[in-house]
C-alpha cells in the first residue's frame, strides 16, 4: 500500500514537474541568462492562457494548438518589451532593482488589462485529450496517470527538451550563453550581444504561448493567479542554477517530485515549506544553486 | 634582512578535484621584495587569495609575523598587517576617491580617531601618490594609471607589514609602470615588505630582491632574479614546451 | 546654540513627533489618521528595507516575511496574555530581528538575486509555518479585540474624553508615527556613522571591503537585524489597526513591491529616498483606492512604477543631488 | 488616581491649546435632513480584482440591480439611492481607509460590508467607534468576538454559522446510510479552515471516525496525490472545504484517480460559478455539495429570486458584463442584504437612528428574494438554509444546460426535495 501510494507520488511529482518546468523555462532564459529579473513572466503565461481560452471557447481552437499559434505573437511582444527594457535599463547600466521594478509595473499593468479584456472570473478549457486517467497494475500496484497531466507532460518535455537542445547545440543558443559571460568576446566576434539577448529574451517570452495553453489545461485560472507562481518559478530557476536551463528541468522535476510526496506522505499544508526549505537547504550548501556556473552574483 | 614576515608552508588547495596549489613553500623576509611569477593560470592568484584570506587553504600553513593566521577571515588578516591589491581595480564606485581611502583608515589603521583626522590622513597618502588634486573626484573618472595607484593608495592606507601587489602595473605605458615602480621602492625603504605578482618581467626582475615561480600549482623555481631568468624549467613553463 | 547646531536633526525629530501628536488633538477629519497610518507604515518599511537594501546593496525580497512574523508575534501575545502594545512591537521588533540574524547567518554566502530569492524563500516558509499554526489562528485567520480603554504606565491612552486620544486609531496613528520617526533616525545614524560608510563599501565591492579590514559579515549581520528588527515592529502594529488577520493580508505581495519601489523613487542612498517614495507613492495609491472604484487603481500603480523607474533612474533625489551618481 | 490624571493633563496641555479651539470647531454633524431630498448614500468596499474579484463584480451586480428597483419605486424615504464604492483588491489592509473615507469624507448615509470574511473584519471596529448600523455580505462569524448589536449580515448559515454551514450536508449524508468513516480536507485559506472546523464538529456529533484531516495550500496545481492519501484511508465519505481553484482541481483528480466514498463535496467554493461548471463539465457528476440558489421547480420557495436571476443574466448579455454568466451564487444574495436594509430604513422612517434601525432590524422576519430572514442576537440568520445539491446528468460542457433544471438536484432539505442522494459512482 505504502509502496503503492510513493510510486503513484513519484509520478505525479514527476508529471508535475513536467509543468513547473515549463512554465519556469521561459524564465531561466530570461532571468538566468540574460539577468533580467522579470517577475511578470508568469503574469504573461496567464495572458497566454487567457487567449488560449478565448480561441478555445469562441473558436473552438484546440487549446495547445492555440497555444502554438500565440507563439509569434509572444515573440514580438518579447521584442517589443525587451527593447524598451534595454533602452532605459540596461543602456543606462542600471541596477537590476530598477528593472524588477519596472517588470512589478509591467506585471500590474497586465493584469489590468486582463481584467478588463477578459473579466475576473475563472476560466478553465477542457481538451478532448485531458480526460481520464491511464491506469493500470503493475507488480501488484494500481498505478493510474490522468491524461491531463501525462499530455501537458509531453508537451512541456518537448518544449523545454526543445529549447535545451537550441541553447546548447546550436550558434545562437552558445552566443545567448555567453552573453551571459563575455560580452566583449561576443562583440570581438563580430556578433552583436543586444541582439542575441533581445532575440533570447522574445524566445523567453514565446513560452508563455504554449506555457499559458499548459496552464489553462492543467489548473482554473483567473488573471491575478500569476503571482501565486512567482514564487515557484523563481525558486526553480535559483535552485537549478542560473544560466543553466537543465538544471531548471532538474530542479523543476525535484520540486515537482518533493510537492508530491510530502502532499502524499505528510499533508498538502507542508508542500510550500518543503519545497522551499530544499531551496534555502541547497542556496546555503551551494550558493548558486545546483547546477549553476559559480557565479554568485 | 633575515626575520622570516611571512612563512609559507606546504600550502594546498584544491577546487572539488582540481588542484590549485600543491605543496607550496616559500618564506618571505622582513623588508623583502618578493616577486611571485607564473604563466596563466599557474596559481599565483590563488596562493595570494590563500594569504590574503579570501581563500582558506586545505594543507599546509601560512605563518605570518610568528602566528598561523588558519581560520581568520581577511578583514582580520588585514589587521594583522596584510594588504592586497586587485588585478582588476576594485573601487568603491559610490564613493570619491578620498573616501575610498577613508574605508581602511577607519575600519584599520585609524580605528577610533576622529574624521577630521582620517580625512588629513588620507589626504597625506594621497599625496604620496600624487594623486591629491583627485581627492574629492569620482572614482569613474579616474584614467587607468590613476585607479592603480588609487588600489596601491587604499592598500597603503592599512598600513601594512606586507603589502601584496596583483598585477599593479597591468596595462600601463612604460613610463607610469616606472611611476608605480618608485613608489613600491619608496614604500619598501620605508620599511614596508612587498610581494609583487607581475607579468612585465621587465618590472619584476627590476623590483625583486628575490623571486619564485609557479606552474601548475607547484613552486617550479626560487632563487635570485638573475638566477631565475636563466631557469630552464621558467623558460619552458613560460614558453609551454 | 552650537549643541542645538549638532542635534539638529535629533530636534527636528522631535518637531515632527510633537507635530504627529498635535494632529491628533485637532479633531481632523478621521479619514487623515487612516491614510496617514498606511503611509506612515509603508514609510517604517521603505526606512527598514533601505538600511539593507539601499545602503548595503543587499535586496530583501522577503519584506512580508518579517512583517508577518511581527505581526503574528503580537497576535501570539495577544492571545497568550493581555500584553499591552508597545510589549507586542518590542517582541514583534526582537523576533523578526532573531529572524534576521537567522536568515544573515544562513545566506551569509549569498548575493545579489540569491539572496533576493533567498530571502522570498523564507517569507513562504514562515507563512506556512503560520498556516498551519493553529494558536494563531492559522489559515483560518484570527480576530482581534483591541482593549477599549488601554492605560500604558498608569496613563489613560485612549477614551473618548478622558484619554489623552479620543480615539484609537488616533493613538495608533501617533504611535505609527513615533516608530516611524525611530526608524528615520536610526537609518541616519547609521547612514552617517561608522557603520554606513562600511555597509556603503559591502555595496560597492564585498570582497575589496573586507580585504580593506571591513568585517563584512557582521555588518551584514548587524544590519538584517536592525532591518527586520524594525519590520517586524512595524507589523506588530498591525494586527490592532485591522483587527482582523490571516495569513494573505499579513505576507501580501505588495508589501514586497512597495518596500523596494519606495526607496528606489525616493532614492536609495539616503535616508531621505525612503520617506520621499513612500510619501509620493504611498499617498497616490491611498488617493487611488478612494478615489477610483475600479480595476483602474491598480493601472495607476502599474503605470506610476514603471514611468517612475523610467524617468527618474537614481530616484527622485537622484534629481537634485548629484552625489552618489555614477 | 490623583497623579494619573494630572499626568493625563499635563498631557493633554501639551498638545496645545489650538486643539481645543479646533476641537470645539471641528465638524461635529454629519447628518443630512431627511426633507431637503437629498440622495441617501450607500457606501461599501467591494474586491474589484484580487482573488475574491469574481464574487465581488457578481455581487455589485446583485446590487444594482436592487437600487434600480429601489429608486424606480420612488427610492427610500423619498430619497433616490447613490452608491459610494471603492475596490478594496482583496486586500483587507485596503478596508479600514476605505470605510473611513466613506464616512468621513464622502459622509455616505450608510454603510454595507464588501464580499467576504477577512473583508468584513477590518470594518468591524470603525462602525462600531461610530454605532452605526453594518450590514455583511457573506461573512463567517465576524461579529463572535465583537458581539455588536449594531451587526447583520446575509450567509444563511444560521447562528453558528461554522457548523450551521455543513449541518445539513451531513443531514443529506444519513439518506445514503452505512457512512461510518469520513476524511475532511480544506484550503489553507480563512472562510475554507471555518467550514471544515465546522464538519468537524458534525462530523464528532454524527459519531463518524475521522480518518484524515489535512489542509491544502491554495495554489496547490496537482491534486492527485492528495486524492490517493485519502483513498488510502479507505473513508466513507470526503468533506471538501475548497476555493476555486482547488475545488476545480479536486474535482478532476477525484474524476482521473476514483475514489470508493460514497459522498464526496461538503464546502466546495466556486462549483457554484459559471466559469467553473462549465470546465468542468461531466466532471463534475455525482459531487455532493452545498449551494444558495439552484434553478429548481422547488426553489419557489425564495421569491423573485428567479426572475432576478434572469433579469442579471440579461444584464450580463446585453451589456456585454465580464461577470459571471448565470449569477446564482452571489446576485440574490447581494440583492437582498440591501433589500433588507431598505425595507428596515422605509419601515424606521430615518436613516439616522441607528439605535431604532438596529432594533427594528433584530424584531423583523423580513422576506426578500432569498425567501424569510430573520437576525439572531449578533447578526447570524437564526436558521440554517444552506441546500445540498448533487450534480447529474451533466453530458458536456455547454453552459446552458446549467440554468435548467435536473443538473443540480436539491437533496436538503427535505421540503424542497427534488431527488435522492446517490454514492458518488453511482452517478460517474
Amino acid at each position: 500500500m505504502i509502496a503503492e501510494l510513493f510510486v503513484n507520488a513519484l509520478i505525479s511529482g514527476l508529471l508535475l514537474g513536467g509543468f513547473y518546468a515549463a512554465i519556469s523555462i521561459g524564465l531561466s532564459i530570461s532571468f538566468g541568462l540574460l539577468d533580467t529579473v522579470n517577475i511578470a513572466h508568469p503574469t504573461f503565461l496567464v495572458l497566454g492562457a487567457f487567449l488560449a481560452y478565448i480561441l478555445n471557447s469562441e473558436a473552438g481552437m484546440d487549446p495547445l494548438l492555440a497555444g502554438v499559434l500565440m507563439t509569434p505573437l509572444f515573440f514580438l511582444l518579447g521584442l517589443f518589451i525587451y527593447s524598451v527594457y534595454y533602452q532605459f535599463f540596461e543602456k543606462t547600466s542600471a541596477e537590476a532593482l530598477r528593472g524588477l521594478a519596472f517588470f512589478f509595473g509591467i506585471l500590474f499593468i497586465t493584469e489590468v488589462v486582463m481584467i478588463m479584456a477578459f473579466g475576473v472570473d475563472h476560466r478553465m478549457v477542457s481538451a478532448p485529450y485531458a480526460n481520464g486517467s491511464l491506469g493500470g497494475s503493475i507488480l501488484g500496484m494500481e498505478l493510474s496517470v490522468p491524461y491531463r497531466m501525462l499530455s501537458v507532460f509531453v508537451v512541456a518535455s518537448i518544449m523545454t527538451l526543445g529549447l535545451h537542445l537550441f541553447f546548447s547545440r546550436t550558434f545562437f543558443g552558445r552566443a545567448s550563453r555567453a552573453v551571459h559571460q563575455d560580452m566583449l568576446a561576443l562583440s570581438l566576434m563580430g556578433v552583436d550581444p543586444i541582439r542575441v539577448k533581445r532575440i533570447a529574451f522574445a524566445i523567453a517570452l514565446a513560452t508563455c504561448g504554449v506555457g499559458g495553453a499548459l496552464m489553462i489545461i492543467m489548473i482554473p485560472i483567473e488573471p491575478a493567479v500569476g503571482r501565486l507562481y512567482i514564487g515557484n518559478v523563481f525558486a526553480i530557476v535559483v535552485l537549478g542554477g542560473l544560466g543553466s536551463i537543465s538544471g531548471t528541468l532538474i530542479a523543476a522535476v525535484l520540486l515537482g517530485v518533493a510537492e508530491s510526496v510530502v502532499s502524499t506522505f505528510l499533508g498538502p499544508s507542508w508542500s510550500p515549506a518543503v519545497s522551499f526549505g530544499i531551496l534555502l537547504g541547497v542556496l546555503a550548501l551551494k550558493p548558486s544553486g545546483m547546477f549553476g556556473v559559480g557565479d554568485t552574483r | 634582512m633575515s626575520e622570516v614576515l611571512l612563512n609559507i608552508e606546504n600550502v594546498t588547495k584544491t577546487f572539488g578535484g582540481f588542484t590549485a596549489l600543491s605543496k607550496v613553500s616559500a618564506a618571505v623576509k622582513k623588508g623583502e621584495r618578493f616577486g611571485l611569477i607564473g604563466p596563466n593560470g599557474s596559481g599565483k592568484t590563488t596562493l595570494i587569495n590563500c594569504i590574503s584570506g579570501m581563500l582558506q587553504n586545505n594543507g599546509g600553513s601560512i605563518i605570518f609575523d610568528g602566528k598561523d593566521l588558519k581560520g581568520l577571515q581577511p578583514h582580520q588578516r588585514t589587521k594583522r598587517g596584510i594588504a592586497r591589491t586587485f588585478q582588476i581595480p576594485r573601487p568603491f564606485h559610490s564613493m570619491t576617491v578620498i573616501q575610498n581611502l577613508q574605508i581602511p583608515l577607519e575600519f584599520v589603521s585609524s580605528s577610533g580617531t576622529s574624521q577630521k583626522n582620517i580625512s588629513e590622513e588620507a589626504m597625506s597618502i594621497l599625496e604620496v601618490m600624487s594623486m591629491e588634486d583627485k581627492a574629492h573626484h569620482e572614482t569613474s573618472g579616474l584614467t587607468q594609471i590613476e585607479l592603480r595607484k588609487l588600489e596601491l593608495a587604499r592598500a597603503i592606507a592599512v598600513k601594512p607589514k606586507l603589502l601584496v601587489s596583483d598585477e599593479a602595473m597591468a596595462g600601463l605605458t612604460g613610463n607610469e609602470v616606472d611611476e608605480v615602480l618608485e613608489i613600491l621602492v619608496k614604500l619598501n625603504e620605508d620599511g614596508m615588505t612587498i610581494i609583487m605578482i607581475e607579468h612585465i618581467m621587465r618590472a619584476v626582475m627590476q623590483f625583486s630582491h628575490r623571486i619564485i615561480c609557479l606552474d601548475a600549482g607547484q613552486k617550479i623555481a626560487d632563487g635570485l632574479p638573475e638566477v631565475i631568468v636563466k631557469d630552464p624549467a621558467v623558460e619552458r613553463a613560460y614558453l609551454g614546451v | 546654540m552650537s549643541l542645538m547646531r549638532q542635534y539638529k536633526f535629533e530636534i527636528g525629530c522631535l518637531v515632527a513627533l510633537v507635530l504627529a501628536f498635535t494632529m491628533t488633538q485637532m479633531g481632523l477629519n478621521r479619514f487623515v489618521f487612516f491614510a496617514g497610518f498606511a503611509v506612515l507604515q509603508y514609510a517604517m518599511i521603505a526606512t527598514a528595507w533601505n538600511i539593507l537594501g539601499g545602503y548595503a546593496g543587499y535586496i530583501n525580497f522577503g519584506t512580508a516575511g518579517f512583517l508577518g512574523i511581527g505581526s503574528y508575534t503580537a497576535i501570539a501575545l495577544i492571545n497568550y496574555s493581555d500584553a499591552s502594545i508597545v510589549e507586542q512591537i518590542i517582541a514583534g521588533g526582537v523576533v523578526a530581528g532573531l529572524l534576521g540574524l537567522g536568515i544573515g547567518y544562513f545566506t551569509l554566502r549569498l548575493k545579489g538575486v540569491y539572496f533576493a530569492i533567498a530571502t522570498l524563500a523564507l517569507a513562504i516558509v514562515v507563512e506556512t509555518i503560520v498556516n498551519n499554526w493553529d494558536f494563531v489562528g492559522g489559515a483560518a485567520g484570527v480576530s482581534i479585540l483591541p482593549a477599549r480603554n488601554p492605560e500604558l504606565l498608569g496613563v489613560l491612552v485612549v477614551h473618548k474624553k478622558l484619554g489623552v486620544f479620543s480615539n484609537y486609531k488616533e493613538f495608533l496613528f501617533f504611535l505609527m508615527a513615533a516608530l516611524t520617526i525611530m526608524s528615520v533616525w536610526i537609518a541616519r545614524t547609521i547612514e552617517k556613522g561608522k557603520l554606513g560608510r562600511g555597509l556603503n563599501a559591502i555595496k560597492d565591492n564585498e570582497e575589496a571591503a573586507e580585504c580593506m579590514g571591513v568585517p563584512t559579515l557582521k555588518l551584514k549581520l548587524i544590519t538584517t537585524t536592525i532591518s527586520g528588527g524594525l519590520m517586524g515592529m512595524a507589523g506588530a502594529v498591525f494586527p490592532s489597526y485591522l483587527t482582523f488577520v490571516d495569513p494573505p493580508t499579513a505576507f501580501n505581495l505588495e508589501f514586497a513591491v512597495n518596500s523596494l519601489a519606495m526607496p528606489m523613487i525616493g532614492g536609495t542612498f539616503t535616508w531621505l529616498g525612503p520617506i520621499l517614495g513612500a510619501v509620493l507613492l504611498g499617498t497616490v495609491q491611498q488617493v487611488a483606492i478612494v478615489t477610483i472604484s475600479s480595476e483602474l487603481n491598480l493601472l495607476i500603480l502599474g503605470l506610476l512604477l514603471v514611468i517612475f523607474v523610467i524617468a527618474a533612474p537614481h530616484g527622485f533625489l537622484g534629481w537634485f543631488m548629484k552625489k552618489n551618481k555614477r | 488616581m490623583k497623579s494619573i490624571l494630572t499626568n493625563r493633563v499635563r498631557v493633554k496641555l501639551l498638545g496645545g491649546v489650538m486643539a481645543a479651539a479646533l476641537l470645539l470647531s471641528a465638524p461635529i454633524s454629519t447628518n443630512v435632513q431627511a426633507a431637503d431630498k437629498k440622495p441617501i448614500k450607500i457606501g461599501f468596499s467591494m474586491a474589484l480584482t484580487g482573488a475574491l474579484a469574481g464574487g465581488g463584480k457578481q455581487a455589485l451586480e446583485g446590487m444594482e440591480l436592487w437600487r434600480a428597483d429601489a429608486n424606480a419605486k420612488g427610492g427610500l424615504l423619498g430619497r433616490k439611492v447613490e452608491f459610494v464604492y471603492y475596490d478594496d483588491q482583496t486586500n483587507a489592509k485596503n478596508v479600514p481607509g476605505i470605510y473611513s473615507k466613506l464616512l468621513d469624507v464622502d459622509k455616505v448615509d450608510l454603510v454595507v460590508s464588501g464580499y467576504g470574511t477577512n473583508l468584513i473584519g477590518p470594518a468591524m471596529p470603525i462602525v462600531i467607534d461610530r454605532d452605526i448600523l453594518f450590514m455583511g455580505l457573506f461573512g463567517m462569524d465576524n461579529n463572535k468576538k465583537w458581539k455588536y448589536d449594531k451587526y447583520f449580515q446575509i450567509l444563511p448559515a444560521g447562528p453558528k454559522p461554522a457548523e450551521g454551514f455543513s449541518h445539513n450536508w451531513f443531514e443529506a449524508l444519513k439518506e445514503l446510510g452505512g457512512i461510518k468513516t469520513i476524511a475532511l480536507l480544506a484550503a489553507d485559506a480563512e472562510f475554507a479552515r471555518n467550514l471544515k472546523e465546522g464538519a468537524l464538529a458534525n462530523a464528532k456529533k454524527a459519531g463518524l471516525e475521522i480518518v484524515y484531516n489535512k489542509n491544502y495550500p491554495p495554489k496547490t496545481p496537482d491534486f492527485t496525490p492528495i486524492v490517493r492519501a485519502v483513498n488510502a484511508k479507505k473513508p466513507d465519505a470526503f468533506y471538501i472545504a475548497s476555493y476555486p481553484n482547488g475545488s476545480a482541481g479536486l474535482v478532476r483528480a477525484l474524476a482521473e484517480v476514483g475514489t470508493k466514498a460514497k459522498a464526496v463535496g461538503g464546502g466546495m467554493v466556486g462549483l457554484q460559478f459559471a466559469g467553473l461548471m462549465k470546465g468542468l463539465g461531466p466532471n463534475l457528476n455525482g459531487i455532493l455539495n452545498y449551494d444558495f440558489y439552484v434553478p429548481e421547480p422547488t426553489m419557489e420557495l425564495y421569491p423573485g429570486a428567479k426572475d432576478l436571476i434572469a433579469r442579471y443574466q440579461a444584464k450580463v448579455k446585453a451589456e456585454n458584463l465580464k461577470t459571471d454568466e448565470l449569477g446564482y451564487y452571489l446576485v440574490p444574495w447581494a440583492y437582498a442584504y440591501l433589500d433588507v436594509l431598505g425595507q428596515t430604513v422605509n419601515a424606521v422612517g430615518s436613516v439616522d437612528d441607528h439605535e431604532a434601525l438596529a432594533a427594528y432590524m433584530h424584531k423583523t422576519e423580513f422576506t426578500s428574494v432569498v425567501g424569510k430572514v430573520k437576525f439572531g442576537e449578533f447578526g447570524e440568520w437564526t436558521e440554517s438554509r444552506t441546500i445540498v445539491v448533487q450534480y447529474q446528468n451533466i453530458k458536456n460542457n455547454d453552459i446552458d444546460q446549467f440554468s435548467r433544471a435536473g443538473t443540480r438536484k436539491i437533496m436538503f432539505p427535505t421540503d424542497i426535495k427534488t431527488g435522492d442522494v446517490k454514492p458518488y459512482n453511482d452517478l460517474r
